[in-house]
């Protein structure tokens, strides 16, 4: 047909050159990937957003554990330990409840054993600095992990017969069983990691022939030494510390603990001799000087204590153990009352004269903290107790690095596998005479930044636990393995705080068709020869993926 | 009766470089209907912001065949396009004609009715954003109680029209309502009307972030609290029958709709009768019982 | 084949001859018979088309707008209020440049109400853009209806026929109604130049800011201008075709000699000819110029033919109130001012609402201008009725 | 040029008349033009209608005031319209009515006739509608349209049983006027 189009009324709209409405804009959306906060309150900075995303849209485990791995080897270890401070943090709480993060973990890392996945290097090249690492615990191998992937020549040193450190000597079976342990050491000594086993440094070898001979040198001690409570009868025997009594089970050693067990301290190493114990058939009973409020324990523990009965005692202080031809039959104890808080912040424990009273016993069990055993090391110590170390996580002595328990006295597994992380980064700054902060990170999505109109409520997975009366028969894990599919429902439930989950919501709210998606990312990007930054987009993203920013 | 159309449609049939003002519900909604409507499409645009916004010689943001001519005879010129169709046997082909509220309710209802009342296969489209926004926010038919335009200083005295229900006395097939803060809902409506032979009738409230007083990123967000106050009921009338409903399980007051535009800021002046929240209150809750929201 | 039937009957049948896809009409006297006589057409399948009942004129209008946008042949018919009521879209039509084919049953304007004839109405719109053709009487109207086609669909310009109502629409006359084959051999199917179809993508009656308005309406000047060839050569092939003289820019009767001109449009040339002959036989000059195309005004035509007149009067059926005659006005622009030669142009108003006018009151006319000339005068006023004080 | 005005109320058929008479004279082979006195008149009112007759093309479009003919189909118009008003003195006036002529007193020198339209109407078609009939006197005394031609007329407008009567009516009417004829 012809194209006598009368000027001004009639036009082919084939070929318009729109007119370009930018110039009208004063703010303009960026798409700005945020800090959620699972991963800030996670101590060894796991892309948790990212492995859950994963699971949920693309069902991929392989895939999330390459993303958790990236940050801690230890997924099937920590999903069983950790008490997950990321869940804390989850902006779910202010929705509905938090994810369950912690069982995601272990299913993942559980995958990753069944399947035998394998940690990639960064780079294939080699380096041909080496770096010693002191102690084969979570801090240790984590460190040695981090090297070995980018290519360092790494060297473990272990004092005891088998690599782990506190993971496996302090860890009850029930809670982490040894060969889930095992495997990921494993997999992370494939990395091509060398581990020399029953060699105490500082006594085998001394500190500074390391020195000489190595780049670096990472301390991961850990506290191994059980302290004593130092009061009358303590020397008896069956009077152990927790480490001891915890070291001697775990390493197969008869111990005869008779009947009644007393167990001293409420921090994590008590409960789990407690519960240890209490498998061993003995009849369990624990002293803590001030109230359950005031123990270190991690609150589960505790919980899982109470359900396997065991009785506690609190605002009861040891004052001696009353022994016969120097073996223990019960312990003398005085009630306390809690007076304005310490140093600790907790309430300080006053005795209340004429309260004593003998709690019989056949074994008492002392765990009333550790401390680290620094013989043949000569140290710069805090509070001569933990090692000191500067910001770049170095210690008095050069090119000697340190982190984990012996730093930070008694910490979690992944606060551990963050030190080591950490120290890795740290030792491969010195080596490459570099300094990078390694902690900077996007600023952290709360909830009130989330526009959560656009999620549905869903409930918690809910982990079963196997029944008191079975599980106190055995060693077995009380939590049986997760149904993938239910933990793949549990990642949908993941908000992506702060990273875009195309849900095409800034696409459709555009009055001006200034949000593409790129064909070669498949993601959204802005059209600024359009957009006039009223601001829509940015306010209808669920997860505070898009910021507006004035225009300059 | 009708198949799963809930999916979202973006083609661009109606791209960018129109002049609306940043947030602007009309050319949100005009482009969601466009784009549910597809290539297939002619569009019959009334007079009014959004015919001026959008089709400025020779620069114009449609896509598809565009055909402007007066304020108040969109439905009519509608009309004579479908009947020219018949008569040249060509088509099928999605007829539109679209206005805004004052095109709709006021001055164009009279050809708007004759359209239905003859039954003409043309959807008509009402983007509905409760006065004359492109002369400057005057009252129109459309302007709720209360509400303060440049012709209603001190707040319009008289309801609202309810042109959706006026439509299905028509006795039209199909007629339903939404907002544009749910596209899907919104695009499904469009090709639900589409499928359904006869005249049909959508009416979309669109924010008009000038007149209504309100910072450009909260339309989508107005229109949600328009729902969830119950002041404007999401519903289908097939055949003179409500099918659906959007319903509200938590209700909100509807202070929380008007507080957050500058015309209703009479409503919460100092000294003002609360009894005027209170008169807008009971139209929220008459749509309640009248739609079971 | 020759009919004795009315004119109303007479348009319609041509209209259906002229195969509109789309007919659209409010009734309103005098009007009603045509749309009336279509509506059966159609029912009865002797056209196929759509006819659409609408629920006013302004919507007739709309619809045909729309129709004819989307590529049909269209019509449409009113009169009087119906007009004023269309007007904003007779205007939108133009602007548009849609071949839109209108009859207007010529008729005055209330108030007060009046259904009788006169020319206000087509008057009313006669700057819109529309080319505007008179019938002298129900051949011609029926004629001006196939041309009308043909002239609108060569230029895209609208075009109104005019036919004075009841003295006309309601005449019972012998109208030659051509047959079908004679019909489409002279009008060719309608090849649109512009229209809305999801093939080829276009925007129409899109808005236009001052850079490109007034650039938009020159063109649709410049076309109404250029028309005046059109409709001549439309009218010559008429004649061809048909072997009848109908339509064309003017005609003129006796005018070779005349001593007196008649300017007047419209069916009452057909009385202002009876009584030239009457003064022919009575010995005196009274020729006659009948305008046929009032828009576009065929200014330069009509000044060769009458320059060497020196004594001419319009009469008409239409006044701009407070100015005097249209039709007067435009023919004494026709004129160049401060020509040597002395020329007299009276202007007559006459038939407003219906009033009848005689050949006494023609004759009394002619014999006034032959004495002196006449500014304004009302033709038939009856002074006996109007009082001082309603001056 | 014969131009003849046709004096009626509403719905008695005027304007069908005066078409009736133009398209007879139009079938004779003459030129003919029909009109109404156009208005808002509703039924009964009183109303007229003009035929012009002629051997050329007609252009006139002034109203008939000094008609040859009067047809004149209500008797009672003639004391409230001033029917015979500009009637030509050596015209006819055709009047519906069954008054005997010296009843009727009408100031003209034309010629008056008369016939019962409305009685012969109800008789034949049933209705009171007198036009077929008055046309038909109107034919048998003027001769001025055939018979022939108004009845094709009529069958062209009334196809059918209507048409049929009024054609009955007509050849009534053109009976009567014959016997007139006769005894005069």
């Amino acid at each position: 047909m012809s194209e006598k189009l009368p000027l001004g009324l009639a036009l082919d709209l084939r070929n318009v050159t729109p007119y370009k409405t930018g110039s009208w804009r004063t703010q303009k959306p960026l798409n700005i990937m945020q800090t959620p906060p699972c991963t800030h309150g996670c101590p060894a900075r796991n892309d948790i957003r990212g492995f859950l995303r994963t699971l949920a849209v693309s069902k991929d485990y392989e895939e999330a554990w390459h993303i958790l791995t990236r940050t801690n080897p230890f997924p099937a270890t920590c999903g069983r330990v950790c008490p997950h401070p990321c869940e804390e943090g989850c902006n779910r709480r202010d929705f509905d409840t938090p994810l369950d993060i912690n069982s995601a973990e272990r299913s993942i890392g559980d995958f990753g054993i069944e399947n035998r996945l394998e940690h990639k290097k960064l780079i294939t090249s080699e380096r041909k600095e080496k770096v010693a690492i002191v102690g084969s615990g979570p801090a240790g191998l984590s460190c040695a992990f981090h090297l070995a992937k980018k290519g360092y020549k790494v060297k473990i040193f272990e004092a005891e017969g088998t690599p782990g450190g506190m993971m496996r000597w302090g860890i009850p079976a029930y809670r982490l069983p040894k060969d889930v342990l095992g495997r990921e050491i494993e997999s992370i000594l494939k990395l091509g990691i060398e581990l020399e086993c029953n060699v105490k440094v500082g006594i085998n070898i001394p500190m500074d022939q390391l020195i000489r001979e190595y780049n670096a040198v990472f301390l991961g001690l850990g506290a191994q030494k059980g302290s004593s409570l130092s009061i009358p009868g303590d020397d008896a025997r069956n009077v152990f510390t927790g480490v001891e009594f915890l070291k001697a089970v775990h390493s197969g050693d008869k111990i005869d603990i008779g009947r009644e067990v007393v167990v001293v301290g409420g921090g994590n190493t008590a409960m789990d001799c407690a519960r240890v114990a209490k498998r061993l058939g003995g009849n369990v009973s624990i002293v803590y000087r001030r109230t359950r409020v005031e123990m270190p324990a991690i609150t589960a523990e505790i919980d899982e204590a109470l359900e396997e009965r065991i009785m506690f005692r609190y605002n009861t202080n040891p004052v001696k153990i009353v022994t016969d031809e120097n073996r223990v039959i019960g312990i003398l104890c005085v009630q306390m009352v809690l007076k304005e808080a310490d140093a600790s912040g907790r309430g300080r424990p006053v005795p209340i004269p004429g309260s004593e009273s003998v709690i019989p016993a056949d074994t008492v069990i002392i765990a009333a903290g550790q401390s680290v055993d620094y013989e043949g090391i000569d140290i710069h110590k805090r509070d001569n107790k933990w090692i000191e170390v500067n910001s770049q996580r170095m210690t008095s002595m050069d090119r000697v690095f340190a982190g984990g328990d012996a730093v930070l006295g008694l910490e979690t597994v992944s606060a551990a596998i963050g030190q080591g992380m950490h120290a890795a980064y740290a030792i491969e700054d010195s080596i490459k005479k570099q300094t990078q902060n390694h902690l900077a990170s996007p600023p952290v999505v709360y909830s009130k930044d989330l526009n959560t109109y656009y999620y549905q409520a869903a409930n918690r997975f809910n982990k079963e636990s196997v029944p008191v009366h079975i599980r106190l028969k055995s060693f077995e894990e009380i939590y049986p393995p997760f149904d993938r599919k239910d933990i793949i429902t549990e990642a949908g439930r993941c908000l992506s705080c702060g990273l875009c989950f195309q849900c095409n919501n800034c696409l459709m709210y555009c009055p001006d068709n200034a949000v593409k998606i790129s064909p070669s990312t498949g993601m959204y990007e802005f059209d600024y020869d359009f957009c006039k930054g009223c601001g829509l987009c940015a306010r209808e993203c669920p997860c505070h993926y898009i910021k507006m920013t004035l225009e300059r | 009766m009708i198949e799963n159309l809930d999916t979202i449609e973006k083609k661009d049939l109606f791209a960018s470089g129109h002049r609306a003002c940043g947030g602007c519900g009309q050319a949100l909604a005009a482009r969601m209907v466009a784009d549910a409507s597809g290539e297939n499409t002619i569009a019959c645009v009334a007079t009014g912001c959004l015919e001026v916004f959008s089709s400025p010689y020779p620069d114009p943001s449609w896509r598809i065949p565009f055909l402007h001519s007066l304020f108040e005879n969109a439905a009519a010129v509608a009309a004579g396009v479908e009947v020219a169709y018949k008569a040249l046997n060509k088509g099928p082909v999605n007829i539109i004609a679209q206005g805004g509220d004052g095109s709709t309710s006021d001055i164009g209802f009279q050809c708007l009715s004759g359209m239905f009342e003859r039954g003409h296969n043309v959807l008509y489209v009402c983007y509905d954003n409760e006065a004359y926004m492109n002369t400057g926010v005057q009252r129109s038919g459309s302007t709720p109680l209360g509400t303060r335009t440049t012709t209603t200083p001190g707040g319009k005295k008289r309801l609202k029209k309810n042109i959706p229900l006026l439509a299905a006395d028509h006795g039209i097939p199909y007629v339903a309502t939404a907002t544009v803060d749910d596209y899907r809902d919104l695009q499904r409506k469009v090709k639900t009307a589409l499928s359904i032979e006869g005249p049909k009738y959508l009416h979309i409230l669109a924010p008009c972030p000038l007149g209504w007083g309100h910072a450009g990123d909260l339309t989508v967000q107005i229109c949600r609290l328009a729902k969830q106050t119950c002041i404007f009921p999401v519903f289908e009338i097939r055949e003179g029958k409500i099918i659906s409903v959007q319903k509200v399980p938590v209700k909100k007051p509807v202070e929380e709709y008007l507080k957050l535009q500058g015309r209703f800021r009479n409503l919460f002046k100092k000294g003002t009768p609360t009894t005027d929240v209170a008169a807008i209150q009971k139209i929220a809750d008459g749509n309640i019982e009248r739609f079971n929201l | 084949m020759l009919k004795q039937i009315e004119g109303s009957q007479a348009v319609a049948d041509v209209v259906a001859l002229c195969r509109p896809n789309v007919i659209a009409a409010y009734p309103i006297t005098p009007q009603t018979h045509i749309v009336e006589d279509l509506a059966e057409i159609v029912s009865e399948g002797r056209l196929k088309a759509e006819f659409v009942n609408v629920e006013s004129e302004f919507a007739a209008a709309s619809v045909v707008l729309g129709a004819s946008a989307a590529g049909a042949r269209t019509y449409t018919a009113t009169t009087s209020q119906g007009m004023l009521l269309m007007n904003e879209v007779i205007y939108c039509i133009a602007g548009m440049r849609l071949p839109i084919v209108l009859t207007c049953a010529n008729r005055a304007i209330a108030a007060p109400l009046n259904i009788w004839n006169d020319h206000q109405d087509s008057m009313s719109v006669r700057d819109a853009g529309w080319i505007q053709l008179h019938a002298e009487d129900n051949q011609e109207a029926a004629d001006l209806h196939i041309q009308a086609y043909k002239i609108a669909e060569q230029l895209s310009l609208p075009v109104m026929v005019c036919m004075d109502g009841f003295i006309l629409t309601h005449a019972y006359e012998p109208v030659d109604i051509p047959d079908q084959k004679q019909v489409d051999d002279f009008l060719p199917p309608f090849k649109p130049t512009h229209i809305v179809d999801p093939r080829w993508p276009r925007g129409l009656g899109l808005y236009a800011d001052p850079r490109f308005y007034m650039e938009a309406k020159y063109i649709q000047h410049r076309a109404l201008e250029k028309s005046e060839e059109t409709i001549k050569q439309v009218s010559a092939d008429f004649r061809r075709a048909f072997n009848r003289d109908s339509g064309g820019l003017f005609k003129t009767y006796k005018l070779k000699d005349a001593d007196v001109v008649v300017v007047s449009m419209g069916s009452i040339v057909g009385s202002i000819k009876d009584l030239i002959d009457r003064f022919e036989a009575e010995g005196k000059k009274v020729g006659l110029l009948q305008i046929c195309s009032f828009r576009p005004f065929p200014r330069e035509q009509i000044y060769e033919t009458l320059k060497d007149k020196t004594n001419i009067v319009v009469l008409e059926k239409s006044i701009s109130l407070g100015r005097g005659g249209i039709l007067a006005s435009d023919i004494r622009w026709t004129f160049p001012k401060g020509e040597k030669i002395k020329r007299r142009i009276s202007s007559f108003i006459a038939g407003l609402g219906g009033r009848n006018i005689s050949l006494d009151d023609l004759r009394y006319m002619v014999e006034k201008v032959e004495r002196e000339p006449v500014e304004l005068e009302f033709l038939g006023l009856r002074q006996e009725i109007i009082q001082e004080k309603d001056l | 040029m014969i131009e003849i005005r046709i004096h009626g109320r509403g719905g008695q058929g005027n304007v069908a008349a005066a078409e009736l008479l133009a398209v007879a004279a139009f079938i004779d082979g003459k030129f003919a033009q029909a009109f109404p006195s156009f208005g808002a008149e509703r039924v009964g009112a009183p109303v007229q209608a003009f035929v012009r007759i002629d051997d050329k093309k007609i252009r006139l479009r002034e109203e008939v005031r000094n008609p040859d003919y009067l047809i004149v189909q209500d008797y009672f118009l003639i004391e409230t319209v001033p029917v015979l008003e500009g009637l030509k003195p050596n015209g006819l006036v055709l009047i519906n009515t069954d008054k005997p002529l010296n009843e009727l007193k009408l100031n003209t020198t034309a010629r008056v006739e008369t016939i019962p339209a409305t009685e012969i109407a109800l008789e034949i078609i049933g209705r009171p509608i007198p036009n077929a009939i008055m046309i038909g006197a109107f034919c048998s005394i003027t001769g001025l349209v055939s018979l022939e031609a108004v009845q094709q007329a009529i069958m062209q407008k009334f196809p059918g049983n209507v048409g049929s009567n009024n054609v009955a009516a007509l050849e009534r009417a053109h009976e009567i006027i014959q016997k007139r004829k006769l005894y005069a």
